[in-house]
Order: C-alpha cells, then sequence, then structure tokens
C-alpha cells in the first residue's frame, strides 16, 4: 500500500486556521452523525427462536441440529428428536457448536497478504478481492491459452450439497486443474465398487437385527457415537459383538470378544476364515450360485493359497480362534460386519476390504436385514448438483479438466507441466496441516503465482495465501446435508445473520462471476444472483422426493426426513456390477490393475531402521483438523502423546509421560508418552488433531503412500497412512 | 423422594457428550467442569480396557458441602437434590475443601463457587437433565433410589472415594468386560 | 456567570468528544478520516497554541513526545491487532477481556448491547459484528457526549444532566475493565510507531478522564 | 503463598488469642502489670485481631458479603470460628478499655480467655474433613494451638521489652517447652501421615519436599531452641534483642508452617484423579 497519509508531529502541531466543523462522519458534539450505530427502530422484544440445522462436518454422523437463537444470538445447540438416528443428542464436537462460531479469531474481512507467509495483510473490500482474482484468472488465460493453471483443492470442511458450488464455480471459467479423489477412504470404495458395483450400505439403525456384529477396523465409540447406540441395542437384543482392531478401542472395550490383529493383515484373517467356511461347507451356496460371479475361482484360490494355519500365522491371531470365530459368523444369522476406512488406509487396504466383503458374500449375509458388509453408502446423495453443475464457456481453451492426486498434492502441483500451475483455490480444506510430507506442500504454495483460500480461521494453508476470504459456518447460511452413512435428509437453516463480512461459498461464486463478466463478458458461465435459500431448493430433483416421500423440499422446514426406499443394501440381487451380480471375479479390477479375485497382497513390514508402525487414528475430541482447538476440548484434554505398549516402552527405555521423539526419514514430532497395553507392542499411536498452540503434527511424519485402490471410484487411489514406520526414542 | 443418577459404567463409551451437553446448556467457562468423564484406571478390571465413569454432584445424602458452607449457600431439597446458590455464596471455597468428589469448582471470573444441580429446574418442568437427555449411549439416568430396583446397581466403583463420608445417592453399574485375543504379535 | 460556567463545561465536553471521536475512527479502520480527526483535535487549541483544557494539553504534550508517522506497515500492524486474519494480538472486543475465555457475543457482548438499548440505540446491521467492539462504544460514547451538550444548551443548566452520568456509568462499566489492558496488549505487541502511540495517548486520555471525573 | 490471607489471618488471630491468654494470666498470677503496660499490651493485641479479621475477608471471592459466613452456626466451624473471633475482638476491645480505665477485668479476662481458646480450637476443627485425610485428625487443632502458645508470650514479652519490661526466665523456659513440644508434635503428626498411606503419604512426601520445609524447621524451632540454650548457658535471661529476634524467627517459622499446611495437602482423589 502506498504511504497515503502521513502525519507528521508538525503538521499535527500547525495551528491551522481552518476550522474543522464536522470530522469526517462522525459530525460534531452538535451534530452528531451515527455511523455503526443507529437508534432503535422498533421496540423488538427479543425473541428466542429455534433452527433446523444439520452438522456439516465430514462424519458418519451427519446430525440434525436444533439451534436456539436469542434475539439473534447462537446460545445453544441440542440433537434433534425428529431423527431416529441422532435421538436428541449430539456429540461432545456438536455440542462445542457454540463456542466456536463466536471466537473473536474468526477471519472477518476479506484480506491481501503482501508476501506470502510474511504475515502483513491488509484488509481489502469484496469487491477489490473479486477484482484482483478476475484479473488473475483472465491474464492466465491470456497468457497460458486456458485457464488449467488454476487447479482447485476443495474437499470435506463442509460437505453440505451446495458448497459444491465451489467445484462448480471453477468450472464456470473454464478447464482447470483439479485435486481429485480423497485422503479418507478410496480403497474401500474401490473394493465395494468391485463387488458390488458402488459403496452401499444397510441403514445403520438395522444394526439392532443382527445376531452376530463384527465390527473391523472402526471405532464408532469416537468417530460414530450415534451408531455405537445400536450396536450396545443389538447386544442388549442378543448381539455378539466381535471388534477387530490392533488397538484395543473404546468400541473394542465393549465387545465379547476383541481380537487383536496384527496391522494390515485383515485380509489374510478373512480369507483364512473364508477357506474354514468352505472347508467345512459352512457357506450358502444356494445364493452364491444365485447372486454371484466366480465363486469357483474364489473357492479355488482359497484351496490352492490359503490355510488356516497361514492366517494364524499372518494374523498374530490362533488357529482356534479364527476358527470358532469363522464357525459362529457362517452359522449365526443374520450375520453383519462394519468395515472401517481405518483398516484400509493401508497398501493391501483395497484388497483386504474385497475379502471381508466376500465373508458376507459366500455366508450370504448380503441384502439382507441385521446382514451386510457396511462401508458406506450414496444413495441418499442423488442431488441435482445445481450449484456444481455449470456449463464451461465456450472456447476457454484446453480439452478437458487436468486430475491431479489429492493424496500426493504438494508434488502433483510442482510436477505440472504445460501449462504450469500457477494460481490454487483452496476450500473446505487445510492442507498444509494434513497432507502428507508437509514440507513439498509448502513448495508447492511458494510455487504459485496467486493462491486464494476461502476459510474461517486462520491456519497453516491461509497463513500461506495471498488472498483470504470469510466464509460462512454452517449457522450463517443455508443448505441442505446427508449423510454417507445414515439416511437422513436434514435441511440447514439460516439460524444467525452472517458475522462480520462473511459469505457463502455460492455467493463468492455469484459475485466472482458478475466481476469476471463485467472485465470480459462472456468470461464466466456462473449465475451472478439467487437468493441462497433459492440455491438450495434448486439442489432437489424428482429422485430424491420419491426416495424421501416428499412433494417438495420445503417439508424438510418441518424436521428431517429419513429415505423410505432402498434402506437394506442390494435387497434386490441387483448389484451394480458390469454382470449384475456379486463379483467375486472382477474383470473391472483386473482392468484397474488388479487380480480379479479377493486375494492375499503381502502387508508392508517394518525395517531395522524404521521398526514400529505409527497409526494415526482418529481422535474423539476433533475430525481431522477441526475442533479440537477450542477451549471447551483443551478442557477435557489439551495434550497430544504417544501411546506405546509397555514391552516397547521398556525396549527403548521410556517412562510413562516421559517426551518422545517418534521420526523417520521426512520429519520428527516429540510428544509426551502415554503407556498402555491398550495398543499392541508392534505399533505406537498418535491421534491425529490440531492442538491450538502447539506445533505438533503426525502429519509431519507421513509419506505418500498409495493404497492399493481408490483409481476408479474417486480419482485417485487413497493413502496409506497405517503403513508409516517409525523410530522413537527418549528426548 | 431421592434423586439419584445411575452411572451405567457398561454402556459409557467415555465420549464426553454429557459433559459438553452440560457446557452447552449452561454456557460454562470453559475451564469449568459441572460434569466430568472420568477413565477408570486400565487394569481396574482384570484385563486392559477403556471404560469410563461420567460424574457431575453426587447430591449426597449428608452433603458435605452443604455442613460445610458458612454462608448457607447450600441446601437440599426434598428430592435429594442438592441445590448451591450463587446469591449467597461468598467465595470461601469451605465446600471446596469438604467435598471428597471435588465437585464443586470456583468461578475466577464471578469469584463464586458454582456446581451441578441436576438440572432441577428442567426437572420441575418435567425434562431431563441436560447430560441424560444429551448421552448417545443412554448410560446416564435419573433414579428415585427410594423406589428403583437397585439389584444390579452398586454404590460405588474401585476408586471412588469412601462413600461413608457423605453418602453419595449416585450409583454405578459396572463395566462389562468381554474376552480379549491378542496374538502372538510382539513386534 | 452561568453562561461562563456553561461555557467551559461545554467547551471541555467538545475536547472530549474530539478526542472520542479520533480514536472512534481509529478503532473503525477509517484511514480517510483519521487526518482530519486528528486536525479537529488539534484545532481546539487557542490561538497562541495553548488550549484551554488541561485535557488536550495534556494530550498534545504527550503527542509532542512521540513519533505519529503512517507508514503502510501501521496498517499491517494495525491489522494483526484488531482485524486478523490471524489471531488478534490485541483483540478490540471487550468481551475478548472479560468473557474468561476470550469469546464474543456472550453475555459480556449482550450487557453492551442491553446498555444501548436503554438509550435508544443499537448496532446497525445487529448481530453482523459484536456490540461490543471498541469503536462501537466510543460512538455510543460520542453519542451520550452529543445528547448531553445539547440538553445542556437547551435547558440553560449547566449542572451534570443523566447524559453525563450514564457515560460515567459506561465508562466505569465497560471501558475501565478492559481499555487498558487492551492498550497494554497494543504497547506489549505493537512496534509500529503509530499504532504504538496510538495507544499511549489512548490510555493516557482515559486515565485523565478517569481521574478528572473521579469514575 | 497462594493462600497468604488465610495463612495470615490464623497466625494473626492465633498470636493474639495466645497473647490474650498470657497477659490474663500473668495479670492474674503476678498482679503487678502496670495499667500503662497492660493498657498497651492489649491495645496490641486488640489491633492484631483487627488487621487478622480484615485480613481473612481477602480470603473470600466477595469481601464485602463476608458477613454473610456466620449463617451457619449449626454445622459449619468457618461460621463457628468467625463468631468466635468476631466475639474475642470485642472483647479485646473491652479489656482494652478495662486496662485503660483501671478498671476490674478479672470477668472480662477470663470469658476472654476462654474464647480464645475456643476460637483457636474451632480455627483447627474447620480442617477435620475426611476429604482431606492428612487434616481429619486431632493435628490442625494441636498446630493452631501451639502457634497461639509459641508467638502469645513472645508477643507480650516484645510489647513488653517496648516498655521496658522484661519477663526474664520464666519466659525461656515456657518457649523453650512450647517449642520442644510444637517441634515433636510436627515429627509426630508427619510421621503418622507419612505412615498412613495413600493420600496422607503423599501429603507427607509432599510436606518433606516441600521448599519450605527446612527453612521452617530453623526458623521456627531449631535457631529459636539454640537462642535459648545459649541463653541458659549465658544465664543472662534480660537481652532484650534475643527476645525480639526469638519471636521474629518465631513468626517467621509459623507463617512458613503454616503456609505448607495448605500448599501440601492433598484431597482424596477420585478414580485416581
Amino acid at each position: 500500500m502506498d504511504k497515503k497519509y502521513a502525519i507528521t508531529r508538525r503538521s499535527f502541531l500547525r495551528n491551522s486556521a481552518i476550522t474543522v466543523a464536522s470530522i469526517g462522519l462522525s459530525g460534531s458534539i452538535y451534530e452528531f452523525l451515527f455511523s455503526g450505530l443507529a437508534p432503535v427502530t422498533a421496540a423488538k422484544i427479543s425473541d428466542v427462536k429455534k433452527f433446523l440445522n444439520a452438522c456439516p462436518r465430514n462424519c458418519y454422523d451427519t446430525c440434525s441440529i436444533v439451534s436456539t437463537v436469542a434475539d439473534g444470538i447462537l446460545t445453544k445447540v441440542e440433537g434433534s428428536t425428529l431423527s431416529s438416528y441422532t435421538r436428541g443428542k449430539l456429540c461432545a464436537k456438536g455440542y462445542s457448536y457454540t463456542r466456536s462460531i463466536y471466537s473473536p479469531d474468526r477471519i472477518k474481512y476479506p484480506m491481501k497478504q503482501k508476501v506470502r507467509g510474511s504475515g502483513n495483510w491488509e484488509r481489502i473490500s469484496w469487491d477489490e478481492a473479486y477484482t484482483e482474482i478476475a484479473q488473475k484468472i483472465l491474464q492466465i488465460k491470456k497468457e497460458y491459452g486456458s485457464t488449467l493453471p488454476i487447479c482447485l483443492n476443495k474437499y470435506s470442511g463442509n460437505f453440505d450439497i451446495m458448497h459444491y458450488g465451489i467445484e462448480g464455480m471453477l468450472t464456470s471459467i473454464g478447464n482447470t486443474t483439479r485435486a481429485t479423489g480423497t485422503p479418507c477412504w478410496p480403497a474401500g470404495i474401490d473394493a465395494q465398487t468391485f463387488d458390488f458395483g458402488t459403496t452401499y450400505c444397510n441403514d445403520p439403525e438395522d444394526i439392532v437385527n443382527a445376531k452376530y456384529l463384527i465390527i473391523w477396523g472402526a471405532n464408532p465409540a469416537w468417530c460414530s457415537v450415534h451408531s455405537m447406540y445400536f450396536v450396545k441395542e443389538a447386544q442388549k437384543r442378543g448381539c455378539k459383538l466381535i471388534v477387530i482392531d490392533p488397538i484395543l478401542t473404546q468400541t473394542a472395550s465393549q465387545a465379547d470378544l476383541y481380537i487383536q490383529i496384527k496391522p494390515s493383515t485383515d485380509g489374510a484373517l478373512a480369507l483364512g476364515m473364508a477357506r474354514y467356511i468352505l472347508d467345512n461347507e459352512l457357506y450358502d451356496g444356494e445364493w452364491l450360485a444365485k447372486n454371484s460371479k466366480g465363486a469357483e475361482e474364489f473357492f479355488s484360490y482359497l484351496q490352492k493359497n490359503i490355510t488356516v494355519e497361514w492366517a494364524a500365522q499372518k494374523t498374530g491371531i490362533p488357529r482356534g480362534v479364527i476358527e470358532s470365530m469363522a464357525r459362529e459368523y457362517a452359522t449365526t444369522k443374520p450375520a453383519n460386519i462394519w468395515i472401517g476406512y481405518g483398516m484400509q488406509r493401508h497398501t493391501n487396504g483395497g484388497q483386504n476390504v474385497r475379502a471381508i466383503d466376500a465373508l458376507a458374500a459366500i455366508t450370504g449375509n448380503i441384502g439382507k436385514s441385521g446382514g451386510g458388509a457396511q462401508y458406506a453408502q450414496l444413495q441418499t446423495w442423488g442431488f441435482a448438483y445445481y450449484a456444481m453443475m455449470q456449463k464451461k464457456p465456450e472456447n476457454s481453451g484446453g480439452k478437458s479438466d487436468r486430475l491431479i492426486n489429492i493424496n500426493n498434492f504438494g508434488a502433483e502441483v510442482l510436477n505440472a507441466n504445460e501449462p504450469p500451475i500457477k494460481m490454487m483455490w483452496i476450500a473446505c480444506r487445510n492442507p498444509i496441516s494434513q497432507d502428507p510430507e508437509t514440507a513439498v506442500v509448502n513448495k508447492a504454495f511458494e510455487a504459485m503465482d496467486l493462491v486464494v483460500t476461502a476459510d474461517m480461521y486462520m491456519n497453516s494453508t491461509v497463513e500461506m495465501s495471498d488472498i483470504v476470504l470469510p466464509v460462512t459456518t454452517t449457522f450463517e447460511t443455508p443448505g441442505v446435508n446427508v449423510s454417507y452413512w445414515h439416511y437422513w435428509l436434514s435441511l440447514n437453516e439460516q439460524a444467525i445473520t452472517p458475522m462480520y463480512e462473511c459469505k457463502n461459498d455460492v455467493t463468492i461464486a455469484m459475485e466472482l462471476s458478475a466481476k469476471l463478466n463485467e472485465l470480459e463478458q462472456g468470461s464466466c458461465t456462473f449465475p451472478v444472483s439467487g437468493d441462497l435459500e433459492e440455491w438450495v431448493g434448486k439442489e432437489f430433483n424428482d429422485a430424491i422426493y420419491k426416495q424421501f416421500g416428499i412433494q417438495d423440499w420445503t417439508e424438510l422446514k418441518k424436521g428431517p426426513i429419513k429415505a423410505k426406499t432402498g434402506l437394506i443394501a442390494w435387497q434386490d440381487g441387483k448389484f451394480k456390477t458390469p454382470s449384475g451380480k456379486y463379483e467375486l471375479w472382477s474383470d473391472e479390477a483386473k482392468k484397474f490393475g488388479h487380480f480379479p479375485l479377493p486375494v492375499y497382497t503381502e502387508e508392508l513390514q517394518p525395517n531395522d531402521e524404521f521398526p514400529l508402525r505409527c497409526i494415526s487414528a482418529h481422535w474423539k475430541l476433533g475430525i481431522n483438523s477441526q475442533f479440537q482447538n477450542l477451549d471447551w476440548m483443551a478442557a477435557i484434554n489439551n495434550e497430544p502423546c504417544l501411546e506405546m505398549h509397555p514391552i516397547v516402552a521398556n525396549k527403548f527405555g521410556i517412562k510413562d509421560k516421559e517426551p518422545v521423539k517418534m521420526y523417520n526419514d521426512i520429519g520428527y514430532i516429540v510428544l509426551p508418552a502415554k503407556i498402555t497395553e491398550t495398543v499392541s507392542p508392534d505399533i505406537v499411536v498418535v491421534y491425529e488433531a490440531w492442538y491450538k498452540g502447539k506445533k505438533i503434527n503426525v502429519n509431519y511424519t507421513v509419506k505418500a503412500i498409495p493404497a492399493d485402490m481408490g483409481k476408479k471410484a474417486t480419482g485417485s487411489p487413497g493413502m496409506a497412512f497405517h503403513d508409516n514406520f517409525v523410530a522413537i526414542k527418549k528426548v | 423422594m431421592k434423586k439419584a443418577f445411575v452411572v451405567k459404567s457398561d454402556r459409557c463409551v467415555g465420549c464426553h457428550a454429557c459433559e459438553m451437553a452440560c457446557k452447552n446448556e449452561y454456557q460454562l467457562e470453559a475451564t469449568i467442569r459441572w460434569r466430568k468423564v472420568y477413565q477408570l484406571p486400565e487394569n481396574e478390571f482384570g484385563v486392559p480396557s477403556r471404560h469410563f465413569a461420567s460424574l457431575a454432584c453426587n447430591h449426597c445424602e449428608n452433603p458435605a458441602c452443604l455442613a460445610a458452607c458458612p454462608a448457607k449457600a447450600y441446601t437440599k431439597r426434598e428430592d435429594g437434590i442438592v441445590i448451591h446458590h450463587t446469591e449467597r455464596c461468598i467465595g470461601c471455597k469451605m465446600c471446596m475443601m469438604a467435598c471428597p468428589y471435588k465437585v464443586p469448582v470456583f468461578n475466577e471470573k464471578i469469584k463464586k463457587v458454582e456446581k451441578c444441580h441436576m438440572c432441577a429446574d428442567k426437572q420441575d418442568r418435567g425434562e431431563k437433565p441436560a447430560c441424560v437427555a444429551g448421552c448417545p449411549m443412554e448410560a446416564l439416568e435419573i433414579v428415585d433410589l427410594d423406589d428403583t430396583n437397585l439389584a444390579n446397581m452398586r454404590s460405588f466403583l474401585p476408586g471412588f472415594p469412601d462413600i461413608a463420608i457423605t453418602k453419595p445417592t449416585t450409583r454405578f453399574i459396572t463395566p462389562n468386560l468381554g474376552i480379549q485375543v491378542r496374538g502372538n504379535n510382539n513386534g | 456567570m452561568l453562561q461562563n460556567h456553561k461555557y467551559k463545561m461545554l467547551k471541555e465536553m467538545e475536547t472530549r468528544y474530539y478526542i472520542y471521536s479520533l480514536f472512534k475512527i481509529y478503532y473503525q479502520g477509517d484511514w480517510q478520516a483519521i487526518d482530519k480527526a486528528l486536525q479537529a483535535v488539534n484545532d481546539h487549541q487557542d490561538d497562541n497554541g495553548q488550549s484551554a483544557e488541561p485535557l488536550i494539553n495534556g494530550l498534545l504534550k504527550k503527542i509532542s513526545k512521540i513519533n505519529l508517522v503512517m507508514d503502510e506497515n501501521s496498517i499491517y500492524e494495525y491489522n494483526k491487532l484488531f482485524v486478523g486474519p490471524g489471531k488478534l494480538l490485541a483483540s478490540p472486543f471487550e468481551s475478548s477481556y472479560r468473557n474468561q475465555l476470550g469469546l464474543v457475543m456472550q453475555d459480556e457482548t449482550v450487557a453492551v448491547r442491553n446498555f444501548y438499548k436503554k438509550i435508544g440505540v443499537e448496532v446497525k446491521g445487529k448481530n453482523g459484528v459484536p456490540d461490543d467492539h471498541l469503536a462501537l462504544e466510543l460512538e455510543f460514547i460520542c453519542y451520550l457526549l452529543a445528547q448531553a451538550a445539547k440538553q445542556i444548551d437547551k435547558e440553560q443548566s449547566a449542572s451534570p444532566n443523566e447524559y453525563l452520568l450514564l457515560y460515567k456509568l459506561f465508562f466505569v462499566q465497560h471501558i475501565k475493565p478492559w481499555v487498558y489492558e487492551h492498550c497494554n496488549d497494543v504497547l506489549l505487541h505493537g512496534v509500529n510507531p503509530f499504532c504504538h502511540g496510538m495507544a499511549e495517548i489512548f490510555k493516557e486520555f482515559l486515565e485523565g478522564e478517569e481521574g478528572q471525573n473521579a469514575m | 503463598m497462594g493462600e497468604w490471607p488465610v495463612v495470615l489471618f490464623t497466625v494473626l488471630s492465633q498470636m493474639a488469642a495466645g497473647a490474650f491468654v498470657t497477659l490474663w494470666v500473668l495479670d492474674q498470677r503476678t498482679k503487678k502489670i502496670g495499667t500503662e503496660m497492660g493498657s498497651f499490651a492489649s491495645l496490641g493485641i486488640a489491633l492484631i485481631t483487627a488487621i487478622s479479621l480484615a485480613v481473612s475477608t481477602s480470603h473470600l471471592g466477595q469481601p464485602m458479603e463476608a458477613y454473610r459466613a456466620l449463617s451457619h452456626i449449626g454445622t459449619s466451624w468457618l461460621s463457628g470460628e468467625i463468631l468466635l473471633f468476631g466475639m474475642f475482638f470485642a472483647l479485646t476491645v473491652i479489656y482494652w478499655y478495662q486496662w485503660h480505665c483501671g478498671m476490674e477485668r478479672k470477668f472480662i479476662g477470663a470469658i476472654g480467655a476462654s474464647v480464645a481458646l475456643l476460637a483457636v480450637m474451632s480455627s483447627g476443627m474447620i480442617y477435620v474433613l475426611p476429604a482431606r485425610p492428612a487434616w481429619n485428625n486431632l493435628g490442625p487443632m494441636f498446630f493452631f494451638l501451639l502457634t497461639a502458645a509459641a508467638l502469645g508470650p513472645l508477643l507480650i514479652s516484645v510489647l513488653f521489652k517496648i516498655k521496658n519490661v522484661q519477663l526474664g526466665k520464666n519466659l525461656y523456659i515456657f518457649a523453650s517447652v512450647v517449642l520442644v513440644v510444637g517441634l515433636t508434635n510436627f515429627l509426630l503428626y508427619l510421621s503418622t501421615i507419612i505412615s498412613m498411606g495413600d493420600i496422607g503419604t503423599v501429603t507427607g512426601k509432599n510436606i518433606i519436599m516441600n521448599g519450605v520445609f527446612w527453612p521452617r524447621l530453623l526458623a521456627g524451632w531449631l535457631v529459636p531452641l539454640g537462642i535459648i540454650a545459649y541463653t541458659a548457658l549465658q544465664k543472662e535471661w534480660n537481652i532484650s534483642r534475643l527476645v525480639v529476634a526469638l519471636f521474629i524467627l518465631t513468626f517467621i517459622g509459623e507463617l512458613l508452617g503454616r503456609s505448607m499446611f495448605y500448599e501440601t495437602v492433598t484431597a482424596l482423589t477420585v478414580f485416581g484423579f
């Protein structure tokens, strides 16, 4: 900024002859002028209103919320009693919403950083922000002949359907580069896509009907606490609960049988069980004959390659346990398996999920109430995606969007050529904190001409941006939300006025579009006006109406609604695979370079230099980098730790609470040790979270190792977060 | 009538929703926790486990806070709820010293003590306390000890201070322990 | 006699008004107007460069001692202190200081809102910005002073009226408990002469006000 | 010393109580204390009591509402303590007035001395709490009574010294007995709580590890006893500097000891927290 005013001592003390009667907008004492204040217009009684909201976090539970607003201030949030999944309860994170929206540290205005990373920010108007961004877009287009040098990195910070308008905005300017894939669940989704045609689970409320339930590498007590109620309810009704996990989680502590498995060997266990089921003829031949493809080949693979003894050796689970579990699973009907996202974050994660799916298939547990191989569902996501579906402007250059892997974002940005990537738009994401190989991501940011980030709070990504745009929280804007797990549809009403100058991402898109068209007519196809509620309405289509049994989306203003159909996955036996059957043999898998059958892929092993596997599991007081930074959470726990078995601690001479350095060839973190027998002796555990004011991030040590699957359904392979080998030493 | 919290440690998964529901209901200062989820010692029940007990005020039959308070800031209602009356509190912290359960906490901002009142007002309106209503696992309940079958409940869990001191009304259901199979995976 | 007394009183109030306006504009971030606001304070001196008001004299003396030069770094620092996008080094919200963990829109903000409301004033675009932003609180003081002056002028009386009492009350309840601490935060984190200087002057002015009015 | 208001209040009030009893006993036993001397000493006692009471309110979150502490005489030892010290203060003022005017003071003296003792005992009872196992015994009461017994006579002798009156050999004998009893009591208490196991042991260890443990032993007991031994060897009972030194050291010792008393106590744990 130029030196606009230089008030020197001399100029100030100069005894001016001019009498200034009024000071700018503030008038004089005799002629007071309001600026930020105004006379009360009407004697309004301070009112208390209730609104329907929906939690937009990337979470199984996607709760239906009822918020209380007193005189325009959000004072309380509760779970909606109208949803039989939320059941009037929220989780610890949800109950903290009243705090997070009212932090004085929210990003309040569009701001521009003089030098990236310098911390020298100046406030700009929205118009200035749009102008600068629009000019850069147009300049890039002119220089490179397309908008491909512009890269979008957006994911799940806010899963509200309208937020796909961000993708829409980028589409509306032309072909761009997109960070695609998801860091979270791709290997499992691909596995289920090869097996079933897509990922599709029973209504989690149906868990109560299971008589035998295996929770395999999931921790609903932390990550889906509302489901945990149904698990407990099932147990109450006589269901046996088995939890398979390298960590004795809080979910595992509720189990009738807990099995500590060697990480990444889940497929070996499933295949070993399958072999036992085969040998003892406990499989459902009838179901297989009618509904599956490749059973013969699969059985022959089992006979040739798999033994229970081998599985016992691989997994560390005694042969007798595997056999009895296989027998119980195959003979107790219905039997349900919940496949977690944790167990597929390995280089063999996809294959392992396929092996577990196969278990459910050969025992005929697919398509049954109380049964199934539950991973996720995308059934309730059939929106119109009005905000997302934008036309590309004519002659904007390039043939199509360029896709790069979100899970190796830094390196792929740096490697992109012809044209190189010059501008980034980041939304609903904090890649510098959450991506693996932090140092490489930083380098990618340094190579940009312009980085625009839309966020609510300062974080390490905003720090490396040129322009930051303040966005609304879920309570400040209308929207609509569904879950990838349960079958409820919740409208999100605007409960409070947006604070400061925060705007919804769709509003930003509309206004940016207006600016682009002002500078170059026709350069952007995104609509330039529209009421946000109307935008929400346009996200609906007839299919959704039919699925939820409503005539119009406004019926959701009475409360959340559950899907009327499709609550038991694959009940009709019509699979979405090329053959229309459950594919134990998948040619589609072959196309993507995998063996067509669910087979065992050797797990990664630790080495002498880095002898321990670090599992960076989710944390109960946060989701990724969200929530743990809040004061209410800090009051419960503000100390990340490194969990290790006493055997490990002894071996390295570490005592409880002593600081320990955990490191590998790409980075290190220092954390206090927590010695516990709840973790197995071949791992250490750090729960991934962002603590306010603490420079501890497990991702400093996480390499961008891809999982085996993910490319087909999500565009990029997943991340093998749990194949992170480290060494530890006492500091 | 003797109203009491039942803490079902067989259902509690330690998710902290109860304590956050309480904070949300009363918009408590961050460091003040009327309800607290305690992790029970890992090896308390023979095999390692992650079990919990969620405690707020135990609304004792002989409340030590009430006896020790010089300002008569505490009363015990007929239904057994021990109420701390902020307006009478002089901030002497005697109750904090007397309570074996560390229930009363000092609010540095208002320089007075505060604690759980079992949502007495809500209960008078026929509603459940915020923590009970907010627990996703239904691991908390209010019962009338005079009118409840206590056969499956205990008055204490290991590690809970001597109940002879104040006769807390809180009742516990002990955790269930499953079978654990831990293989020969010694790294 | 009365006329003289009244004149003196109004003159004094006007002085305060200009100084409060200066800081109101500063906290509004209205850079265009700051020069004028400073000028207005300056113009309030007598011809010989000596203001009749001890307040102004003290203030001018203070200003002459420090180097009040604004440059581009002033704006960066101003934003780090009061605007963002990062964690604010000296939050301009009363509740940040008085709410135990520094959140806005809590009881502390509502107390300010209710104070405004009693006088028939509210924040434009209510709930869009916390009512207890320093710029708004200072504007409210200006409003009270203006109302007080109006009444004195109208009523031919030179006795402190209800608006002056309200001013004192507001100062005691909503300025005194946190603005000094806020200024200290600016002084602690601020290195830029302009931001630093403004905090110094502001603090000294408030101390003067507090002392003079026995608040 | 986070608890300094209570530390000051208890030590000062106990000193005043002890001094009152001392003055009354001397007055009754010797009948040799002049009006001026008695008036001066009783005024000192009244003032110290007043200061201690004033200081005690700053321990409260709401000092202006301290009067409500009298609301619960029935069960709250704190209410009892405030009532008794309030009465004690009133009695010290009357006592002083009676000295000042040369009036008969046997009756008020006797009542004052009893109230003083009861007040100190009620202070001790406040801390007899099952939630604090290390205090849940007669320890606190013994400590407080011994503070009164150690500081009361020394204060009187210092006040007398200001008026050039020496108490002589008897003071030293009494002081040495109290100090020895005090030290013995402390060591017994410490060994008792350490052998209690659990929380008591933790408290005991806290005391030994505390930074003022040795200073407290030295200033409060060992050095004063050394001074007395020196005096006894010299057979010089009227060295006034030594009396003052004895008083100051013991006073500091008691302050340190009291702050340690509050700092080191450990509450019962709930599930190990």
